[in-house]
């Protein structure tokens, strides 16, 4: 990152680096919320047991979600579940990240074809790392966590840019075919 | 078969990991906190022998120059209050670790031991979020209350014969009139956050208050009529000959099991009750507020460790290899001491965080009222009389 | 409709509306209820559930059989292959297939072991509700190691779609049978710190003995199952009253409890661990080391008309599956009995007059999964 | 006495459960240190799916739609067209949805080639789900990158390093492939 | 009073096929036979109207028994035995709340799994996985003269794939 000879911006010698320093310490004390819902949330508790051991890289559950940093969206949400959900990430203060853990909060995975089943968490919340499995392995939930650790240290202050809500969040809310009333 | 070397060049995958394997080492780990207990010791001996020899050798010790003194030591104290949270909190979380089987924090900093730091620098920049129901200036109050109420205690801590802020003759008073404070903190942080499982929280700070303050507060009393002085560096120095522990065994038990209610530590922790409010008080904090809840925490569990300490095990008496009473380096030795005294019993507390579940709100009431406050005055009129017969 | 969102009564001022869940540590998932609180105790309590309805019985009406076995494991997803169970029995039933003896004991073996899995998780997480950190860090690395030996048989971790009509999808691996006389070795030698912890704890005698207490009578007539049935004094236990695989051939007992409380459910859990190891000591000598694995299973499965209902005794209690042939290659209509969810019906009964705090080690001795529970 | 006993019971029992829980600080941790140790596992275990192609590089999938019909989860979208040369089908499209995949390996006990198999690459994890939808390219390279697969007809196969394509040795075998890897003169016998 | 009913016996139990109107008597009856653990009740979309399967077993000598019923779509109400079973309870509201069987005299006759503001009961066999109606679907003629009997179990040859199966 060299001040001179580069196209991009100047980059301010000190609040870069606090910059740097602050998304560092963030990226490096992710506190996800406990919040399990299905399937993944039991292979969610494995990753924090003594055989994978999350916390070695400074991640422990909060259970409040003004307190914690990343929400680990495990299992599938239904349209019951779906405004509960998106009202949780709304509590949680920013900066905060997502992880939608496993094929249904994906895209809804094997019952993607039912009928109150949301297809994909990202509609309702804007999710960072996906993690694909049914259920992921312990493995692959700390792997996402480290893919989350590396786009946080990576970026400027969240807190400048908020998140915007997906451009179909809207539309999921129109009522349905058949009468239904769809509770987005 | 686990051997199988994963190909680099998989195109469109993040990829991560180019490190060797870690390993636990156990001696880095030691190096790391003893690296903080020795930032810890030499912020005690600068805030105690240091700062007053500064102001003694320039001639600002009376007056002005004294005030300047005790602000410049309070400041200092802030400081070590803050460096004791990093490493209690590193110390909880990888002792907890090593009786769960698995490593604590280990990948960040030698051994994990900045992580604490990297939390806290998390916490200064997070939202610190103030809901629409809260009462604002109470709900900003609060953690300020909780902190500068525990922090407070420091005061009348005897760290070394003279190293204490205020050698005051009701230092016992003082104690009891600034550790209810902090239960006020939790109280008004729960109701004014407009959260029903914090207002629950505080209803339960504020009834285990009233159910361990009282023996708390008979044991006190005992000790003091044992010792005859209300002056916390006079009780240690009454202890000389026999550490107060085995006459006052009933007293010593009962204060270990206020100061866990006292703490809101397992299994007292009704007010935060992780599993059952989900964080009980102070379930609307984030930010910098639940750091503070958090650094008045991790402060107290220092405090009252201490002060079991200096009630019942001698305070910073040691043998002192022939080093002249009063002078800097006694005085740093006889602090080591404390230290380490107090660290023992810090480590004890983490044992019991580390094992027992949580027991329910009324039964601690039940318990104090019908057992620990007998038990109480019964040890008082014991050490009255024996105070009667033996001395 | 009083009940239907706890309104608060007017002009009661000494009554609090706290909505406990969906995201609540102690609720194992996504129960909410409404608790009416006066102080610290209930006066109200309505159950929600439904957070975790994800079509199961639509869904599989729209698959073949062997499809719908993968599905069926996503219901009570702590205890992996007991789900699987009831719906290859009952389509066994239907086809009269011929289950080899020891596909029958390779099966009984991983349930099991599923039930020690399951009620790990349980003890656990019960643990956590009651405030002890330890235990269940030590009970999920002993779930860790179980779960090893189904996925080095199995393919998977948690769900492994490993039964089949007529057997079992293959063989187990050549390890197993060593795997898991140490296993069993090693939870022996854990049982003895697990009962230091929860059993013989005092404060979780303070917290337990004498709350929730759950008679017989009612237990019976809300259809309870499982081991709260058990910790209520009903001796019913599908594996000894409709034994199903290799059940009668192994010898255990039905642990019971006259006393219905929240420790005898956490006192049955126990016990039923322990004839688990028992179960499993004996299948492992008795199961051949090399044997056919699967029956004879037509490559089409198409049940003739007919229905069946078919109950195994999983770590829950009775799970059912009531199937509905048409003759075609898709169930006509499935219908899933969860222990769990039967179980979770006596919350009002238990909680109405507890404590909150009660309520929650309560909840924690129903051990509900709402994989089973909202299908 | 009776209430003597009790506290004494007490006392001891919480002693005994601070002993057992002390006890484990001398015991050596479990904890595999994954990102920078990847764990062991079985040969079966299904973590991702793969195509696999004959050493000449040629198509060893016969494109029978067996794994499409047989997929619960309906994520298997194959497209083909009969081979103008010869007998059988060429693909056009054959493409595995591993997002909404619950990898129950269904396909691959249906597959009567042993085309589609597991394996065990489950370090998936991505920012953006456009990278999960498998086509047949990535497929196959998914199969090319790995040194073993399984499949139940073929049991682990395992690449060697010059490119061929060979049955494990049996100590890397699950159970139940005996006749598998009987020896060609013993099976013929 | 003579209950309308036919008794079947199938594996180990015995399957009661009853109309909808005595059904509560025989329930009555059977509680009072000792059926004391009530296993489930599944509401099934026989394709001309609404069955109630009720599943009970007398714990001490282990006998099954199976309550069936079948209301028509137009007027799909059973009668409740919730007071007989407390267990049923939720079952009951799970039929209502996927196949809209109205329970008569359930005491909190509610959507259980779907949010109280959906009008869709979602296994009725007019609407496909997604919950949308399938076009053209028409009920089946309610089988005549018997109106509490049972259809005959559909010919698999007849090519009347996806429509009520009956066990004989």
């Amino acid at each position: 990152m060299g001040l001179l000879g580069s196209d991009e911006r100047p980059r301010d010698v000190i609040l870069g680096t606090l910059d740097d320093l602050i998304n560092m310490a963030r990226s490096r004390s992710m506190w996800p919320l406990t919040f399990g819902i299905a399937c993944c949330a039991i292979e969610m508790m494995a990753t924090w047991d003594p055989k994978i051991d999350a916390d070695r890289f400074g991640m422990f559950f909060r259970n409040t979600p003004r307190q914690a940093d990343v929400m680990i969206v495990s299992g599938t949400v239904n349209k019951k579940l779906a405004k509960r959900l998106r009202r949780l990430y709304d509590q949680m203060a920013e900066p905060k990240w997502v992880i939608s853990m496993g094929a249904c909060a994906n895209q809804g995975g094997p019952f993607r074809q039912g009928y109150s089943v949301v297809e994909g968490v990202d509609k309702i919340v804007p999710v960072d790392v996906y993690i694909p499995g049914c259920p992921p392995r312990p493995e692959a939930l700390l792997q996402a966590l480290l893919l989350l650790r590396d786009k946080i240290a990576d970026r400027e202050l969240r807190y400048k840019k908020p998140r915007e809500i997906p451009a179909d969040y809207e539309i999921m809310a129109e009522p349905g075919k058949d009468g239904r009333i769809p509770v987005l | 078969m686990s051997q199988i070397p994963i190909p680099e060049d998989r195109h469109f995958r993040p990829r991560l990991f180019g490190y060797d394997p870690q390993k636990s080492r156990p001696w880095l780990e030691r190096a790391v906190y003893s690296a903080y207990v020795f930032v810890f010791w030499l912020l005690v001996i600068t805030t105690y022998a240091g700062v007053p020899a500064l102001f003694g050798a320039l001639g600002w010790d009376s007056g002005w120059g004294f005030v300047f003194m005790r602000a410049l030591q309070v400041v200092l104290l802030f400081l070590l209050s803050a460096v004791l949270a990093l490493l209690l909190i590193l110390v909880l979380r990888k002792y907890l670790g090593k009786v769960q089987e698995r490593f604590g924090p280990m990948h960040y900093g030698p051994a994990g031991g900045i992580q604490t730091i990297f939390d806290a620098l998390k916490l200064l920049a997070k939202e610190d979020f103030v809901p629409a129901a809260a009462d604002v200036l109470t709900f900003r109050l609060a953690p300020a209350v909780t902190f500068v109420a525990s922090f407070a205690m420091f005061a009348v801590i005897p760290f070394a014969s003279g190293w204490v802020l205020a050698d005051t003759n009701v230092g016992l008073v003082y104690l009891i009139a600034v550790s209810t404070l902090s239960t006020y903190g939790v109280l008004l942080g729960g109701v004014s956050s407009g959260n029903k499982w914090a207002l629950i929280g505080a209803l339960r700070a504020g009834a285990q208050m009233v159910s361990y303050e009282i023996p708390l507060a008979l044991v006190f009393l005992t000790v003091a009529v044992w010792s005859g002085t209300l002056s916390l560096s006079g009780i240690v120095d009454a202890q000389l000959g026999l550490w107060n522990f085995l006459p006052l065994a009933l007293p010593f038990v009962l204060y270990v099991i206020a100061s866990l209610a006292e703490l809101k530590h397992i299994p007292f922790d009704f007010p935060e009750a992780e599993s059952e409010l989900i964080a009980g008080y102070n379930v609307e904090y984030s930010g910098m507020s639940f750091a503070f809840f958090f650094l008045a925490e991790f402060v107290e569990l220092f405090l009252l460790p201490a002060l079991i300490v200096v009630f019942f095990f001698g305070g910073w008496h040691g043998p002192l290899f022939g080093l002249e009473p009063g002078s800097l380096a006694a005085g740093a030795l006889e602090s080591l001491y404390f230290t380490l005294k107090t660290a023992v019993w810090v480590w004890i507390f983490l044992w019991i965080r580390a094992t027992l579940p949580r027991y329910r709100d009324d039964q601690l009431m039940e318990f104090a009222w019908k057992a620990m406050i007998p038990l109480a005055l019964f040890g008082l009129v014991l050490a009255a009389y024996m105070r009667l017969i033996w001395r | 409709m009083s009940t239907m969102n706890l309104e608060p009564v007017p002009g009661r001022t000494d009554e609090m509306i706290v909505n406990m869940g969906p995201q609540h540590p102690a609720t194992h998932g996504v129960l909410r209820v409404v608790l009416g609180l006066e102080g610290e105790r209930i006066t109200r309590a309505v159950p929600h559930i439904g957070y975790l309805h994800r079509n199961h019985e639509k869904i599989e009406e729209a698959r073949t059989y062997p499809m719908v076995i993968p599905y069926t494991d996503r219901m009570d997803y702590v205890s992996g292959t007991q789900n699987e169970l009831p719906f290859v029995l009952a389509i066994e039933d239907m086809l009269g297939v011929e289950v080899p003896d020891r596909a029958r004991k390779i099966r009984t073996m991983f349930f099991e072991l599923f039930r020690l899995a399951s009620h790990l998780v349980w003890m656990g997480t019960a643990m956590l509700d009651l405030g002890a950190i330890s235990p269940f860090l030590y009970t999920f690395w002993d779930r860790e190691i179980i779960l090893g030996i189904v996925e080095k048989t199995a393919g998977a971790r948690m769900l492994p779609n490993y039964y089949t009509f007529g057997g079992v999808r293959r063989d187990v691996h050549p390890d197993f049978f060593k795997e898991v006389a140490d296993l069993l070795d090693h939870l022996e030698r854990r049982m003895v710190d697990y009962e230091h912890l929860v059993l013989e704890s005092p404060v979780v005698h303070a917290r337990t003995i004498g709350v929730g207490v759950l008679s017989k009578e009612r237990a019976i007539a809300r259809g309870v199952s499982g081991p709260v049935l058990r910790a209520s004094g009903v001796a019913y236990d599908v594996r000894k009253a409709f034994p199903y695989d290799a059940y009668p051939d192994v010898e255990f007992e039905i642990p019971t409890s006259p006393d219905g409380d929240t420790y005898a459910r956490f006192w049955v859990r126990f016990q039923e661990m322990y004839q688990s190891i028992r179960i499993l000591r004996q299948l492992l000598e008795l199961t051949p080391k090399t044997g056919p694995f699967k029956g004879k299973a037509p490559a089409r499965i198409k049940p003739p008309a007919g229905e069946r209902y078919r109950a195994v005794e999983n770590s829950r209690g009775e799970l059912g599956v009531f199937v509905i042939s048409d003759g075609t290659d898709k169930p006509y209509r499935v219908k899933h009995r969860g222990a769990a969810f039967s179980n979770l019906q006596i919350i009002p009964d238990l909680f109405i007059g507890a404590k909150f705090s009660d309520a929650i080690a309560i909840l924690s001795s129903l051990d509900p999964v709402f994989g089973e529970i909202d299908r | 006495m009776s209430l003597l006993q009790e506290v004494w019971q007490a006392v001891k029992a919480i002693g005994t459960g601070m002993a057992t829980v002390h006890k484990r600080v001398y015991e050596e941790a479990p904890t595999e240190f994954y990102p920078y140790v990847k764990p062991d596992l079985p040969p079966v275990s299904v973590q991702s799916l793969a195509l696999v192609e004959n050493e000449d590089g040629s198509e060893r999938c016969i494109v029978c739609l067996q794994c499409e019909r047989a997929c619960p989860a309906q994520v298997i979208t194959i497209e083909r067209h009969r081979n103008p040369e010869g007998k059988g089908f060429l693909i056009d499209r054959f493409d595995i949805d591993l997002v909404n995949c619950m990898y129950c390996a269904a396909c691959v006990e249906a597959c009567p080639v042993s085309s589609i198999v597991t394996i065990q690459d489950f370090e998936m994890s991505t920012y953006d789900l456009r990278t999960l939808r498998a086509d047949i390219d990535f497929l196959h390279e998914q199969a090319r990158n790995s040194r073993q697969w399984y499949s139940p007809k073929f049991g682990v196969e395992i690449r060697t390093e010059d490119g061929r394509i060979e049955k494990a040795p049996p100590e890397m075998q699950p159970g139940g492939l005996a006749e598998i890897l009987k020896p060609a003169e013993e099976v013929d016998s | 009073m003579e209950l309308r009913l036919k008794q079947e016996r199938l594996f180990d139990e015995d399957i009661y096929t009853v109309h909808p109107e005595d059904y509560r008597a025989l329930c009555e009856k059977l509680k009072a036979d000792g059926f004391d653990f009530p296993r489930a009740v599944s509401g099934i979309d026989t394709g001309y109207g609404l069955r109630v399967t009720l599943h009970l077993t007398r714990l001490h000598d282990r006998a099954k028994v199976t309550v069936r019923t079948d209301v028509r779509y137009e007027n799909p109400v059973v009668a409740s035995v919730t007071d007989l079973w407390p267990g049923v309870e939720w079952y009951e509201r799970e039929a209502y709340d996927m196949l809209g069987v109205r329970f008569s005299g359930h005491p909190d006759l509610r959507r259980i799994l779907l949010e109280d503001e959906w009008e869709l009961h979602p296994l009725l066999k007019r609407y496909d996985t997604g919950g949308y109606p399938i076009p053209g679907w028409e009920p089946k003629a309610w089988p005549d003269p018997d109106p509490w009997t049972p259809p005959p179990p559909p010919e698999p040859e007849a090519g009347e794939a996806g429509e009520g199966g009956e066990a004989s």
